[in-house]
């Protein structure tokens, strides 16, 4: 009769988790919307393909280990997977592309792990580094806004006619990157969009996303920390290392404020309650080291936007960062932190 | 413990150590002997092949790893002083051979090798050593695409100094799809290298003797 | 030649310079004893039960310092092998036993057959068997470790091994059933 | 209400309060029992002895049940009227078990044993009131049930710094503290003058919390000019746990591992203090106490005085229970409570609250999502603890980690659960882990001691070994000596030497087990002293050697005196001598037949050893039945023979006979002997069987 | 220790792989595997070093004491990783670059003075010297696996540049297996080290319980084993 | 001075000796299950690629070179190098019975570990490295080291209770695990040119 009595609690309150994740996507729709402006059909395509591909990988994994499909889907936490990458990787990659991103996310980055929630690494970003590091021509080749037509993407994303010259364009930080001559007024006037702090299509993007990200802090989806100490830590050091002039200066607090993923990233990634570290001091930690990590990867490394590698170097570090935080409990007269070689 | 017992494990130990060594090493010693020469000759070859690739064949006329000298410019952009060698037809200097290195590649230094006409044109330029992502910035190798030798038959003043740069930034030279990096470094080291060899010529022409004396003496 | 013989006497050199130092070091910084072993000791269960194809506790632990497998203990089960596997920072393996894990029993002499002839006493290695000769036996229960030794040399079968008895008292939660588990259909899995 | 600063602790929730359903009316009287359950563990620690039996009359307020330790609590009898059982009964506990009860069939009559004068306490002594408390049974009626008197009995003499009485009723649904502080405050604060007169506090605070207006006042009214602090504390769940109180009211915290009092605080609910008053003004031990019932299954929600004993059923119907509606009955609050294994199950000292619930009010939970790390459970946690550590720990069995991550620290008060976004029992994966921890550190311990007797064993093995291989040795030089002369007279020795079974054997074997014991530390002593040489060792060591040696003295003065007896003893020792050889002879032919039945020889050859088997077997009974009348005539004494009384030797046999028979059946169907061999077998079974029967039928008493 | 030669065949190849379950000599198998020339010109050297050193410790086992047995085993080692260094260094020059530094940390690969230490140690010339060789083979299958993966997933294409090692009637033994092929340049990247790897020992893991799963159990009797304590 | 830093800075973070060089991988592989065993083999492994640094360069500069004998380079490192571990294992095992179970017990396997006799090598390649850039390399690569094993052992006592499929328990997911962090590594490219 009473084989397996239930423990106490016997209520609960209204929180869900499938309702987080639902939330995570609506707060995504402003800057799919953004995006949509500027690229044309190129975000909708990549969410639709990420979702597609990513929901019956997660499928395919989770009748391959014989585990029940419906229960692991209903989360709805590898659709969350799928939106992000999906705006994160440029408008109008090849098909073959995303399928590789989505399934490096979903394969290596969840369910090897076994599956939500026990994942050390974002599993979106990973996708995203791992076509980075391999198709870095592809990845960094961003359409210029407004001039792609929508049958010429088709053709492209599904049959891989060859990308016109004409289509690509360097992103901000790319030149950034690549010239070191421009002042910083040259660098956002060469683009032909108007913004609000300059002209860039990045702005809106960004704006979109701090947008989302705001009602999210709002819906208390998650804490202040992890944003607020990544943003401030970004700001900061490019407000140290900036010599008021333009590219070859690393750029200024606003610049790498509003410009690549800043917003994405500590919005949506790096709140990622499953990769991050779970106090909130740890939190607090892992977006400063994000912040200091992508102005040193964007100023002094190799690629040109670094939220997808920082975002996996705290990852990598959470553990860590967790073993080191941990609260002082009730009644103990200090926190057991750290190496104690004493003890075993 | 006494101290005959350590005495005992002491000697014990070293003498079955020593002997170990000695064996070894004697294997080793011999070994090497019997490589030395070949190793020699290997490394010969191996630079031999190398700098014929860049000259043509009938360009010279003497041996090249022979007439070397030693350089030493930050033009050239090497660390630290680099052998170079002078190509001679019928004793008279025809080309030279300079390593040089560009720093700014995406992953670090690029080492090359560039052969230089007396008459300031390129005979060939070759990737000595370089650390650029597989399959971007290495097509910088010969093995990997052609690229390099688009530098055959290109002098100081062909093209003109403010297109010795990568077509992006309207220069000459092409870049390869998604790495500019790379192949802007390595054209701005080799006309660096043909500045060196502008300012320098003479210079370097009239140290043959006394590289030859070197090699004399040696 | 010269060459190979200065390679050949300043290695030799060196090398009998460091072979007297380790000669030395290894008098004068003699250690006795294997802590190793009274750690792997103090994990295992001390039923003293045999089962591991050693006679006793402690030579099993001495076998293991010596490199023998850490799963020949069914008594204690995978949690002792997990944690000789921390201990001794190797893989983990599976059991190494028919059976694998067993409920905990004590033994339980039934005392109407018992006929006294102590050879249970005889076998039980923790002293847990009352009685003398031609007298009926009991067991101690609480001492009893239920290593089941007793219960062959007995000649007329009348020890038992009884599962230890359990009430509201020592009645104790079950973690819950994972969702997966109860939903996973029982096919083999790629578990 | 005192102005008192308020510290607070970490974490805490705002669960719905549901508590207006049942806190509207007075404390009722529900109808007496016909029947009472009475367990006598009803409270945190051993459970009490029956001193009643079973037909006994009782009185309202006897003794029924006795404290046997000190951390346990006496029973008595709720109301008067018969004992019909004692047994396992209904009890209330999440896994619906029975347990040990005292069954009362109440007379209806109420009766009081004797008239109970009502006393002054201020008139006692501590030492008066406290075995007032002790005798009274009375346990803390604030859930955790621990016995009062414990809990007083620490520092009474020096006094003690706060004294903490707790009304906050932290827990949704629950009121029954709430009504009591309603309608009695006066006998509250008489039960905390007790208290105060009896451990001296410097503070005494009266923590409510201040969703409690109405108790709030009453308390406050009642205070009249005593000195005590009624304290307003805000809502917050689980502000009622002592530790968080004790850190809201104090700002201290109570180390982990230790105890309030070690704080110089105790703490106690407003009931218990009821009870004391109670126990030691009117002088009524605990029987009865305030429960809740509530939960929408119930029409009318309210708060009783019940008995304890009362069947959990029999209140529910009194609140008029919609049994179409009842989905579950829930003993305690929502919060920390378990869903009731058993309705027939009586209310108990710890039964605060009965919810019976409906469906939609508790909804079965949701299938458990697996944990995003959200850090909500962190984030409520009252401990400070990583409830998402804990709970991957506790998944992954990973002890060492639960510890280090403070598990025992949890008090099990379920905010975590109540916030986790995905639904996850992680309280009940923290019982389950505390338990597999408790079970693994018993085992511990157990393996523990059992390698300490395995040591003393193999040392005793040793000793005795050595003893065998000494006394041999001597003996043979002993023969060489004596040589020819007086062979009988040396072969006496030596079976002396080896006789078992009399009493200076015993003696003896004391004797070489202290020795070898003082051996033992004597040599752990001296490993120690080589590691680390101390002058205290060395002092240790010399007198354990001391200790040693007298311990072989000792040893061997027996020795030598068990000598000396066997020797006088020698002609008291003849039957045993043929008893012996008989008993050999028997065991010899019992061997054989064995062999024989393992080697499946033939039957005739079979038949004929059991033959012999049998004859031995009777001249062995023959000597058996002389040599009990030797040895009851004979003045040897049996001090080392068993109280039992010896069942007659027949029977032994017949019994031995019996068992053997059942073995060689089990063998035989064991190895998967032919069938009429079994038959065979069984049919020699039942025929000892039989035996048995008419031999035991003349000879039982019983 | 008197193991057969098939067992210590099947321990080297499958059962006790140094690469997959052993997880020792992990430098080279992730250094020098991202393509598949390297791995064999690796794998050969480690195979030679592995049974010539096998061999001479199992003739010098009985000569040395605790105290330098580690400096005496690794100078072997060292002088034999030495004199291979020499040969390549002379004949096959260009891949004797290539490799770089892991020719002479063939010295430290663990699974040389592994074997030496747990078998060579305790046996006999002959098996020692046969036990040398098959883990150096298992070592180098795993070695040249793992190259060839990634130097497929990486290029599209197998058997480049394998003059280095074989001399120019080599050099057109390249395979193009996918032609226009865009690269995967994870693979040849340091992490596709560690995935591909990583990936071999879960298919060796499906592998063994699949077997597992399809051979009887042939229960051993556990009495047996069974050992009285007392007496 | 900035060229000693970007020494270091290169050894732990861009070109990581174990992540992206290779070396040192056996016992990242193997002790790196629990954070405590972690920090201690990372202590040990620290301090004796230091000394290996330092005694190889000297060796290198007063031995090797002078009497022209570098083809022993491998064997005389090696040697050094074991020599100098059993040493100190000896006299810490006899001398600070705490100090040899933080450090003690992992010395032996230190040996074997490529990433010590790498580093020499490196090092002796490297023939602008003076005797301090040789040591601040080696100091800078048990850095590096240890920044690893210590992250990796965290993740691991994090993977060893994760749900992860059977064929992938273990070694397996450890290497991908690895592979991962390698990847992530790899955002560390081209911030040092050296
Ligand atoms: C993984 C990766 C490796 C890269 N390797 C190189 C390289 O070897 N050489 C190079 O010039 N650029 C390299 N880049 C740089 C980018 O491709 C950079 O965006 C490019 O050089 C800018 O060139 P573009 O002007 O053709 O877009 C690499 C980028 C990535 C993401
Ligand atoms: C073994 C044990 C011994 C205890 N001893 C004492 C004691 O000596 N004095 C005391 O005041 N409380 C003692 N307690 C009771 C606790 O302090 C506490 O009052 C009790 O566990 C109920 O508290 P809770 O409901 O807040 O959990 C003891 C508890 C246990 C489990
Ligand atoms: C989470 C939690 C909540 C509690 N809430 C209350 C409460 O509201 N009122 C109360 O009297 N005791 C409460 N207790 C029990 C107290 O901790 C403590 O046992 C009690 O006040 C001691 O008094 P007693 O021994 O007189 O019962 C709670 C315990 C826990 C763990
Ligand atoms: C606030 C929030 C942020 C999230 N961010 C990410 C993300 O950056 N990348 C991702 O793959 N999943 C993200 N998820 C979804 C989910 O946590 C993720 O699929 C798990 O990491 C898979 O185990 C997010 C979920 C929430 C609630
Ligand atoms: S099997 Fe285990 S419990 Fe039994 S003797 Fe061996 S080690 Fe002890
Ligand atoms: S009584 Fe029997 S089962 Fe119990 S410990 Fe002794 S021999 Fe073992
Ligand atoms: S049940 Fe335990 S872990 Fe959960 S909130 Fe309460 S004290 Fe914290
Ligand atoms: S609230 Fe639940 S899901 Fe969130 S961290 Fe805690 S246990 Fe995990
Ligand atoms: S092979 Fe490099 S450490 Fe083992």
């Amino acid at each position: 009769m009473f084989l397996s009595p239930k423990s106490s609690p016997h209520t609960t309150n209204k929180s869900s988790t499938q309702n987080l994740m639902l939330r995570v996507i609506l707060a995504t729709l402003p800057a799919f919307l953004v995006s949509s402006y500027f690229f044309g059909i190129g975000p909708a395509i990549n969410v639709a393909l990420c979702i597609i591909f990513a929901v019956s990988i997660e499928a395919f994994i989770v009748s391959l280990r014989k585990r029940p499909v419906s229960y692991a889907l209903k989360d709805g936490s590898v659709i969350v997977t799928a939106v992000l990458l999906g705006l994160a990787l440029p408008p109008f990659s090849s098909w073959w592309l995303v399928l590789i991103a989505i399934g490096f996310a979903v394969i290596f980055g969840k369910h090897l792990f076994g599956g939500l929630g026990q994942n050390p690494f974002n599993p979106a970003m990973l996708g995203y580094v791992v076509v980075l590091v391999s198709f870095p021509v592809a990845m960094t080749s961003w359409p210029a806004p407004q001039t792609v037509a929508s049958s010429d993407a088709l053709a492209h994303v599904f049959l891989g006619t060859p990308w016109l010259d004409a289509w690509s364009h360097a992103t901000v930080l790319d030149t950034l990157k690549n010239n070191h001559s421009l002042t910083l007024h040259e660098l956002w006037q060469d683009y032909p969009y108007s913004g609000w702090i300059s002209s860039s299509s990045s702005e809106w993007i960004n704006l979109a996303f701090l947008l989302g990200g705001l009602y999210l802090l709002y819906k208390r989806v998650f804490t202040w920390h992890a944003p607020v100490a990544m943003l401030l830590a970004l700001a900061l050091m490019s407000l140290i290392f900036w010599n008021g002039s333009g590219s070859a200066s690393n750029g200024s607090p606003l610049f790498h404020l509003f410009s690549g993923a800043t917003m994405l990233g500590a919005f949506f990634i790096i709140t990622d309650p499953v990769s991050s570290a779970t106090s909130n001091q740890g939190r607090f930690i892992f977006g400063l080291g994000v912040g200091v990590l992508v102005y040193i990867i964007r100023a002094w490394g190799g690629y040109p936007d670094a939220i997808a590698f920082s975002v996996l170097l705290m990852n990598l570090c959470a553990p860590t960062i967790d073993y080191f935080t941990r609260p002082r409990t009730y009644g103990q007269r200090k926190a057991k932190r750290g190496f104690n070689p004493g003890d075993n | 413990m006494t101290i005959q017992d350590m005495q005992r494990s002491i000697s014990k130990n070293a003498l079955i150590l020593g002997v170990f060594a000695a064996l070894t090493v004697a294997l080793v010693a011999v070994i090497q002997q019997g490589t030395a020469e070949p190793i020699r000759e290997a490394q010969r070859l191996a630079k031999m092949a190398a700098l014929a690739e860049i000259l043509p064949t009938k360009s010279y006329d003497n041996s090249l790893l022979d007439m070397q000298i030693t350089l030493d410019d930050p033009l050239l952009g090497n660390r630290a002083p680099t052998p170079a060698y002078i190509a001679t037809l019928a004793g008279e200097p025809t080309a030279i051979i300079l390593q040089a290195t560009a720093p700014d590649g995406y992953n670090g230094a690029i080492e090359l090798l560039i052969g230089i006409m007396a008459d300031g044109r390129l005979s060939g330029v070759r990737v000595l050593q370089h650390k650029e992502t597989p399959g971007l910035g290495d097509k910088i190798e010969l093995s990997k695409s052609d690229w390099i030798t688009s530098f055959t038959g290109k002098s100081l003043d062909n093209p003109r100094a403010e297109r010795w740069t990568v077509k992006k930034e309207r220069g000459d030279f092409d870049q390869f799809a998604g790495a500019t990096i790379t192949p802007r470094a390595v054209v701005k080291a080799v006309q660096r290298a043909l500045q060196y060899f502008d300012a320098n010529q003479a210079n370097l022409f009239a140290q043959r003797l006394t590289a030859s004396a070197q090699e004399a003496n040696q | 030649m010269t060459l190979v013989l200065i390679a050949v006497a300043a290695l030799t050199i060196l090398s009998i310079i460091f072979g007297a130092l380790l000669g030395f070091a290894a008098v004068r910084f003699r250690v006795e004893g294997n802590p190793i072993v009274e750690q792997i000791n103090a994990i295992l269960p001390q039923t003293q039960c045999g089962q591991c194809g050693y006679p006793g506790c402690r030579p099993y632990a001495e076998a293991i310092a010596a490199g023998d497998k850490i799963n020949k203990c069914p008594p204690g089960g995978e949690a002792t092998i997990q944690a000789l596997a921390d201990l001794l920072d190797i893989e983990p393996e599976p059991l190494d036993a028919v059976e694998g894990e067993k409920i905990p029993v004590v033994a339980y002499i039934r005392e109407e057959e018992c006929i006294g002839c102590t050879k249970c006493i005889q076998a039980c290695p923790v002293d847990a068997i009352l009685g003398s000769s031609r007298q009926m036996h009991t067991v101690i229960s609480s001492e009893c470790t239920g290593c089941d030794l007793c219960v062959e040399p007995c000649p007329v079968d009348c020890i038992e091994m009884r599962p230890i008895e359990t009430d509201l008292r020592s009645w104790k939660w079950q973690q819950p059933t994972r969702q997966y588990q109860i939903i996973a259909s029982d096919k083999e899995a790629l578990e | 209400m005192t102005l008192w600063p308020l510290d607070s602790f970490h974490g805490g929730i705002h669960p719905p309060e549901n508590k207006s359903q049942s806190n509207q009316g007075n404390i009722q009287y529900p109808p007496l029992p016909k029947r009472l359950i009475v367990p006598v563990l009803q409270h945190a620690g051993q459970p009490a002895e029956p001193c009643v039996e079973i037909g006994n009359y009782v009185y309202k307020g006897q003794l029924i049940a006795q404290n046997m330790t000190a951390i346990s609590a006496s029973v008595h009898a709720p109301s008067s009227g018969t004992v019909t059982a004692i047994g396992p009964a209904p009890y209330p506990h999440q896994s619906g078990e029975p347990y040990l009860a005292i069954e009362i069939h109440t007379d209806g009559l109420d009766l009081w044993q004797e008239p109970t004068p009502e006393i002054n306490p201020s008139t006692l002594t501590s030492a008066e009131i406290f075995h007032i408390i002790q005798q009274s049974g009375i346990a803390g009626l604030g859930g955790a049930g621990f016995p009062t008197a414990i809990k007083l009995s620490g520092k009474i003499m020096s006094g003690i710094d706060s004294l903490i009485i707790n009304g906050t009723e932290c827990e949704p649904y629950i009121t029954a503290d709430d009504l009591l502080m309603r309608e009695r405050a006066d006998k509250i604060l008489a039960g905390v003058d007790i208290l105060v007169q009896l451990t001296r506090p410097k503070n005494v605070l009266i923590a409510i919390e201040d969703n409690k207006p109405e108790a709030l006042a009453a308390m406050q009214t009642a205070l009249a000019k005593r000195a005590y602090h009624v304290v307003s504390i805000p809502t917050l769940y689980p502000s009622g746990g002592e530790r968080q109180l004790i850190k809201i009211l104090t700002g201290q915290e109570v180390p982990s591992g230790s105890l309030p009092i070690d704080l110089g605080i105790i703490c106690q609910n407003v009931g218990t203090a009821e009870a004391i008053y109670n126990a030691v003004a009117l002088g009524r031990p605990l029987i009865s106490r305030v429960t809740t019932l509530t939960g929408a299954a119930l029409k009318q929600p309210m708060n009783v005085e019940c008995l304890l004993g009362t069947p959990i059923q029999e209140l529910l119907d009194f609140a008029g229970l919609d049994k179409q509606q009842l989905s579950q009955v829930i003993v305690g609050g929502p919060m920390m409570g378990f869903s009731l294994g058993n309705p027939a199950a009586p209310i108990i000292k710890t039964t605060n609250c009965l919810i019976a619930s409906t469906a939609q009010e508790f909804p079965s939970p949701e299938p458990a999502l697996p944990c995003i790390r959200c850090g909500e459970c962190e984030q409520v946690c009252p401990s400070n603890l990583l409830p998402q550590q804990l709970l991957f720990f506790a998944m992954g069995e990973q002890h060492e980690q639960l510890k280090a991550y403070n598990l025992p620290d949890c008090i099990e008060c379920g905010a975590c659960a109540y916030v986790c976004s995905s639904k996850i029992p992680l309280v009940q994966y923290y019982r389950a882990a505390k338990a597999d921890i408790r079970q693994h550190e018993q085992k511990l311990a157990k393996a523990e001691h059992a390698k300490q007797r395995y040591e003393l064993r193999q040392e005793r093995l040793r000793l005795e070994e050595e003893q065998k291989a000494a006394e041999r040795q001597a003996r043979n030089e002993r023969l060489a000596r004596v040589k020819a002369a007086q062979e009988q007279a040396a072969k006496q020795e030596s079976q002396q030497a080896q006789s078992t079974g009399s009493i200076s054997d015993d003696e003896l074997k004391r004797l070489k087990i202290a020795a070898s014991m003082a051996q033992v530390a004597l040599r752990k002593a001296e490993k120690q002293l080589a590691v680390h040489d101390t002058e205290a060792l060395q002092t240790q060591i010399a007198s354990l050697k001391a200790a040693a040696k007298q311990a072989q003295d000792a040893l061997a003065a027996a020795e030598a005196q068990l000598a000396q007896n066997s020797a006088t003893s020698s002609p008291a020792a003849a039957p045993d001598e043929a008893l012996k050889k008989a008993k050999i002879q028997l065991a010899m032919r019992r061997a054989a037949v064995k062999k024989a039945e393992k080697a499946e020889t033939d039957e005739a050859s079979l038949n004929s050893l059991r033959q012999a088997l049998q004859q031995a077997e009777q001249q062995l009974e023959q000597l058996n039945q002389t040599h009990t009348k030797a040895s009851s005539t004979e003045s040897t004494s049996t001090e080392q023979k068993t109280a039992a009384a010896p069942i007659s030797d027949a029977m032994k046999k017949a019994k031995i006979e019996l068992a053997m028979r059942r073995a060689a059946l089990k063998k035989a169907e064991k190895a998967g002997a032919s069938a009429d061999e079994l038959t065979q077998l069984q049919l020699a079974f039942s025929e000892a069987e039989k035996n048995l029967a008419q031999v035991s039928s003349p000879n039982n008493p019983g | 220790m008197s193991t057969s030669y098939k067992e210590l065949t099947i321990n080297g190849l499958w059962k006790n792989n140094p690469g997959l379950v052993q997880l020792l000599g992990l430098c080279p198998l992730m250094g020098t595997s991202n393509s598949t020339v390297n791995a064999l010109g690796l794998g050969l050297a480690t195979i030679f070093v592995l049974a010539c050193s096998n061999a001479a410790v199992s003739l010098i086992r009985n000569a040395v004491t605790p105290a330098i047995r580690l400096p005496a085993f690794v100078m072997i080692i060292a002088a034999l990783t030495t004199c291979i260094e020499l040969l390549m260094q002379a004949y096959t020059y260009q891949l004797y670059l290539i490799l770089g530094v892991f020719i002479p940390l063939i010295t430290t690969n663990c699974v040389i003075l592994g074997r030496a230490e747990a078998f060579a140690a305790k046996n006999k010339f002959v098996s020692s010297t046969y036990d040398g060789f098959i883990m150096g083979l298992g070592f180098a299958l795993v070695l040249v696996i793992i190259g060839m993966v990634r130097e497929l997933l990486g290029t599209g294409i197998l058997f480049t540049n394998m003059q280095l090692l074989f001399g120019s009637m080599a050099a057109n033994w390249q395979w193009t297996v996918f032609p226009n092929y865009e690269g995967f340049l994870l693979a040849v990247l340091p992490p596709g080290a560690f995935l591909v790897l990583g990936l071999m020992i879960a298919l060796k893991n499906q592998i063994d319980s699949y077997i597992l799963a399809r051979t009887p159990v042939n229960m051993p009797a556990a009495a047996d084993r069974r050992v009285r304590v007392t007496d | 001075m900035s060229e000693l830093f970007l020494i270091a800075v290169s050894a732990i973070l861009v070109n990581n000796f174990v992540l992206v060089q290779f070396l040192g991988l056996c016992p990242f592989m193997g002790v790196s299950k629990k954070v405590e065993t972690a920090i201690g083999l990372s202590l040990a492994t620290t301090f004796v690629l230091t000394l290996a640094a330092i005694c190889s360069y000297l060796l290198q500069q007063y031995v090797l070179k002078p009497l022209d004998i570098e083809f022993l380079r491998t064997i005389s490192f090696i040697v050094v190098i074991a020599v100098v571990v059993q040493f100190t294992e000896m006299v810490v095992n006899k001398t600070s019975p705490l100090l040899y179970r933080v450090l003690g017990i992992f010395l032996p396997l230190i040996t074997t570990n490529c990433i010590v006799l790498g580093v020499a090598i490196l090092n002796a390649n490297r023939t602008e490295y003076g005797f301090v850039a040789s040591s601040i390399n080696g100091f800078a690569a048990g850095i590096g080291f240890s920044l690893v094993l210590v992250l990796f052992a965290a993740m691991r006592e994090r993977i060893a209770i994760a749900d992860v499929p059977k064929p992938f328990q273990g070694a397996a997911i450890g290497l991908i695990t690895a592979g991962l962090m390698s990847l992530a590594f790899m955002g560390f490219a081209g911030l040092v040119k050296l």
